[in-house]
């Protein structure tokens, strides 16, 4: 595993690799999500029951099934970086926090944008509700902690653990919640009836889904070149570049 | 496939069968918000490039300041 | 050299946070008056009315708990920080999760098992149905460990920010959820005459589980985040 | 030099340190014999805690390694551990506790049971206070606690950050035999301080100097 | 010999706790966080059925409002205390009562002022009956500031002892109780279309007279409790 | 004397202080004119730092009196204040404010608009480290964003716990310099230290010594 990785562990090697990657990833997400998007909005059909109000379909489900991939995603990398001592992979899960974060703040808010004409209220305390709505905070968490280290070494060693206790947690709040809202409410309201989707609903969507998922990777690279640049500012090669960047501009 | 746009008119699209008010603040904050973070993860690589050019004229300065004193 | 075996290194650090504790009888006093203050508060916030009270009772003291826990754990480690105790720990020969769990050992002995004993009274004030008394007392009695082993996690990695207080709030209170939710389901189970040995076993798993692998988790966070 | 034929007890290999993107040692290298006395000096800021800091294992060095006895001091931390005696900026004495209750404590978990605790604190000019809470006493009295730890321990190495804060003129005497007495028995001592060492003569004192550094 | 004025004392004192808070976000933001932790742990403790949450959601709004507030305020003078900057401002020339106001309206801008924002967010979560909405907002702008004055007293008071913690919440949550009381009927009025501009004046007046009693109580316990 | 022909700044009038039922000094009485630099010595817990406090006015002594140009300090005290300087043993110092802004502040609350804050840390040899967050600077660096204010105060009266801890020897050449030119300038200047002053020479020195009391 190691020396798999040791090639592209060294900080400058792995900037430019992600600069390499960075723009076929950010034009592939943009083609696919305007596709999935202008799709579902404009061109798929209506749906029976919902009327229009379903096309946040093609917004909400993949934001929701994407923000617990890039939870996934972190905390596969913050156990790379505590496990191998890996300082890459810590800034790596460093940078998907936020995006992750964003992605999941998006699923709660069209779900509720959702919930209101559908259910006739924004929110309810249902089981896969609350377990997005502890995610969220489970994100924010991490991104908490990250912020307030101001050695961010140490900072994403910190957040590193706390994604994996939470990764523990996870499924341990899943099940919890799913299992505590139908003790409580056996009528719970079922969310999705995604089988026999006609391929007008399912290929946009998965545009979209597919969209998202690449647009993780497209974010999680800047930022993570960015942080990259920031931890090693005292080396040459980024002294070189700073000091050709500011001669461009100037 | 069937590919046909499904609205009559431009405002129908725009009134989305009546859902106008869920449908666009779901896509508006959503864009929004996405946006938003690729803003900042842009300027995010700013700040740092700015903040190692004000590291690196500070310790020029410092080190003009020593050479001074010594 | 090492003329202290493990389970004495694990008393030493244990009575000497007694000792502080005892020393500053607020120490114990403290969060339980807490606890009360938070369970009184509510009746004084949503009104009187008994049925309403009956019903949000597990509710309102396991929140009250998992509060007064979470607030009372956040100076766990700190003046052992500040004072420069905590290097010293990480310093010792003996093993870092040995001492650490002691010290969270202190911390519930001090703090859970206070707030057991009050439980009743308090459960009297918000008129708790009475056949959930034992599965009040059972679910606090499990419970509260779990909540002082997971709580100092998130203490550990906050140790070294100047600004802990409430940032350890987004950090513990996600990871307590279960613990509330299994516990108060417990409760209205019992409440209902209903058997609630399998939520309990539920939280003797998590206990255990928390138990094993919470000190090693602290014992790395200390180590992070004093770096 | 003789010293070079002994094993080092300590040795630092290539320490690069960096703190604030400021580079504050570069490649540093040095080997600690049994005898020596090391004196790090420097001007504010120069990076002499966090040197110490790092041969304590408390801090990671960005490069470079510290080995004890020839193994990695991550790999042994424990038994460095037990060899290992460290004070830092901070004292680690408990306000709430009392003097005797506080050395009693600092010893156990450095591993040593029933050590003579009044005669120690008698050692560090204490007598009286044993059962005065440390947060009542004086900044030097609140150190001396701290330091009592040094005339009981078996430690080899010892690792002092300023040892002599505060103390009077007396104890830093006191203090200077003891740290003599010390390297006489075969252990080792680095310290920082700002003053002149009166008593630790030229020869026996070494001198690492460390300086800002420019890129 | 004074070249500066009173004006000038206050903002420099206001502006310095706001940049400290700015400069660790974690300041505005983990205050709210308690906040919004806070309320979504009842409906989890007890349960999802809205009506019994519009039924209690003023007063869990504002138990949680009064939590966060008293947390919050822990800090407000333990770091200027233990590293010495509170000391320096006793031997100011300038007026300590002043010097106190400013860092009790930073501390109001930094934590109050977000959970008001944020509380019609949380009133949504909890269902609160839609008649409420402007009462609540109304009682959390008048109200908070008294919090943050009022519980400034017991942090001065408790500032030079080492386990401040939660000794503080014995102090001031009875006199934030009145707070509580006055808040959540006005919040229930409201939601049965009845007036509620008497509570608010009550409150009001609280407000005032804090306003000009809190500084000087607060100041004289500094003295007191740092002698 | 030609100087008890001068008012004194300071007057200690039969001061006793009293510490855990210990009586530390009892009946102190002093003057302190301008231009006297007064160091306070003893061995730890002597009773130095109370001494120190009491006359600042931070705490009350057990029986006895301060006076400040013939008045009583409780009754002057924003006179008597902007006319202090004190520094005790926690340097009141924000770690999470840069140097440049901790010493604005302190300047600022003492009565300083305005203060020429760059040239300020300079003095003390912060060039470089005005905008580092303080908690980030090595001991005697956070140390010096205190004392920087020494070099740009107006008061006449500075009383300074332990000012030279931390700071290297070429820091102390530099205060003990500062000190001299305060006295000059008609200032009086009380310090404790466990160091030997090297500049300031003996006739310029007044030294008053604290010892254990006994019952
Ligand atoms: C704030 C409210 C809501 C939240 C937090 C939420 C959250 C989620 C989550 C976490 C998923 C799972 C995605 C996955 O497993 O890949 C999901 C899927 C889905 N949601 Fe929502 N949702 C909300 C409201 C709604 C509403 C109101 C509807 C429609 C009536 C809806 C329709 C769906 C559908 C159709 C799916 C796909 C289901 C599947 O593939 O199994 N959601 N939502
Ligand atoms: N916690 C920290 N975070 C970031 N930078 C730090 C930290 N501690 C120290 N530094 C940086 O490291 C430099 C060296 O600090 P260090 O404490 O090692 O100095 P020192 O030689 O011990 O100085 P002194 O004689 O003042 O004690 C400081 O100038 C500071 O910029
Ligand atoms: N906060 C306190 N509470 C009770 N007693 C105290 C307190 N501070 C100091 N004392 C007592 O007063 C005595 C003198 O303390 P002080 O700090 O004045 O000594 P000092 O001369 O400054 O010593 P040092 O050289 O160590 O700084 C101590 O021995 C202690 O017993
Ligand atoms: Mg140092
Ligand atoms: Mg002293």
């Amino acid at each position: 595993m190691w020396k798999w990785l040791h090639p592209y562990a060294h900080p400058e090697r792995a900037y430019h690799l992600a600069g390499a990657m960075l723009p076929w990833f950010a034009a592939l997400a943009t083609l696919l999500i305007a596709t999935g998007t202008i799709w579902g909005l404009g061109f798929a059909p209506v749906d029976y029951q919902q009327g229009d109000s379903y096309r946040i379909i093609f917004l909400h489900v993949p934001a929701a099934s994407m923000s617990m991939a890039a939870y996934t995603a972190m905390a596969i990398c913050a156990f790379i970086g505590l496990v191998w001592q890996l300082k890459l992979a810590d800034i790596a899960a460093a940078a998907i926090a936020p995006v992750g974060a964003v992605l999941t703040f998006i699923a709660l808010l069209t779900g509720a944008a959702w919930g209101k004409p559908m259910w006739g209220t924004w929110w309810v305390w249902d089981a896969r509700l609350t377990s997005e709505l502890v995610l969220l905070f489970l994100y924010l968490g991490v991104i908490a902690l990250y912020a307030s280290f101001e050695d961010k070494v140490m900072a994403a060693k910190a957040a590193g653990i706390l994604a994996i206790v939470g990764v523990i947690n996870l499924p341990i709040i899943k099940y919890s919640v799913e299992w505590w809202n139908t003790l409580h409410q056996p009528n719970a309201i079922t969310v999705g009836q995604s089988n026999n989707m006609p391929p007008e609903m399912l290929i946009p969507l998965l545009c979209n889904i597919f969209g998202f998922a690449v647009l993780i990777g497209a974010l999680s690279i800047l930022r993570f070149r960015a942080e990259v640049l920031a931890r090693n500012s005292m080396r040459p090669w980024v002294r070189a570049m700073v000091e050709a960047e500011e001669k461009k501009s100037a | 496939m069937n590919l046909t746009f499904q609205f009559a008119s431009a405002a129908e699209f725009f009134e989305m069968g009546g859902y106008a008010f869920y449908v666009w603040l779901s896509y508006g904050v959503g864009a929004l918000a996405l946006a938003a973070l690729v803003v900042n993860s842009l300027r995010k690589r700013k700040t740092v490039l700015k903040n190692i050019a004000k590291q690196q004229a500070r310790e020029e300065r410092l080190r003009q300041h020593r050479s001074k004193a010594a | 050299m090492r003329q202290i075996n493990y389970r004495q290194a694990f008393t030493t650090v244990l009575k000497r946070d007694l000792q502080i504790a005892f020393r500053h009888s607020g120490d114990i006093f403290n969060p339980l008056m807490f606890f009360v203050m938070v369970v009184t508060l509510f009746p004084l916030g949503i009104g009187p009315e008994p049925n309403t009270l009956t019903r949000i009772a597990p509710g309102i003291i396991w929140v009250a708990a998992l509060l007064s826990a979470m607030l009372s754990l956040e100076r766990l480690f700190k003046s052992d920080y500040s004072d420069g105790a905590l290097e010293q720990m990480m310093l010792s020969p003996q093993p870092l999760a040995l001492m650490v769990l002691a010290k969270v050992l202190a911390h519930w002995l001090v703090t859970g098992v206070p707030l057991i004993l009050a439980a009743p009274l308090l459960a009297v004030l918000l008129h708790l149905d009475e056949n959930s008394y034992g599965a009040l007392m059972a679910t606090l009695a499990v419970g509260t460990p779990i909540l002082s082993l997971l709580g100092a996690i998130g203490v550990a990695l906050t140790v070294g920010l100047r600004k802990g207080g409430v940032l350890l709030s987004l950090l513990i209170l996600p990871l307590y959820i279960p613990v509330l939710i299994f516990a108060t389901s417990a409760i209205d189970a019992a409440s209902m005459n209903m058997p609630f040995t399998g939520h309990l076993a539920i939280l003797a798993a998590m206990l255990v589980g928390s138990l094993v692998l919470a000190p090693v988790a602290i014992g790395a966070s200390l180590r992070v985040s004093t770096n | 030099m003789t010293e070079a034929s002994r094993t080092p007890l300590l040795t630092a290999q290539a320490l690069t340190c960096i703190r604030e993107e400021r580079i504050l040692f570069d490649e540093l290298s040095f080997d600690i014999h049994p005898g020596d006395i090391i004196q790090i000096e420097g001007p504010n800021g120069a990076g002499k805690s966090s040197l110490l800091r790092i041969l304590a294992g408390l801090s990671r060095p960005y490069a470079g390694q510290v080995h004890y006895c020839g193994e990695r001091i991550e790999d042994v931390r424990d038994d460095y551990h037990a060899d290992l005696l460290f004070l830092g900026h901070l004292p680690g004495v408990k306000g709430e506790l009392t003097a005797e209750e506080n050395l009693e404590f600092n010893l156990k978990i450095a591993g040593y049971a029933d050590a003579p605790i009044h005669d120690t604190l008698a050692k560090v000019n204490l007598t009286g206070f044993e059962e005065h809470p440390a947060g009542h006493l004086s900044a030097g009295q609140h150190r001396r606690i701290a330091l009592a730890r040094l005339w009981h321990t078996q430690s080899k190495i010892w690792i002092l950050d300023e040892p002599l804060t505060a103390i009077d003129k007396r104890g830093v005497q006191e203090l200077e035999q003891l740290f003599m007495q010390h390297a006489d028995n075969g252990g080792c001592v680095i310290l920082t301080t700002h003053q002149d060492l009166q008593l630790v003569s030229g020869d026996r004192l070494r001198k690492l100097r460390l300086d800002y550094q420019f890129v």
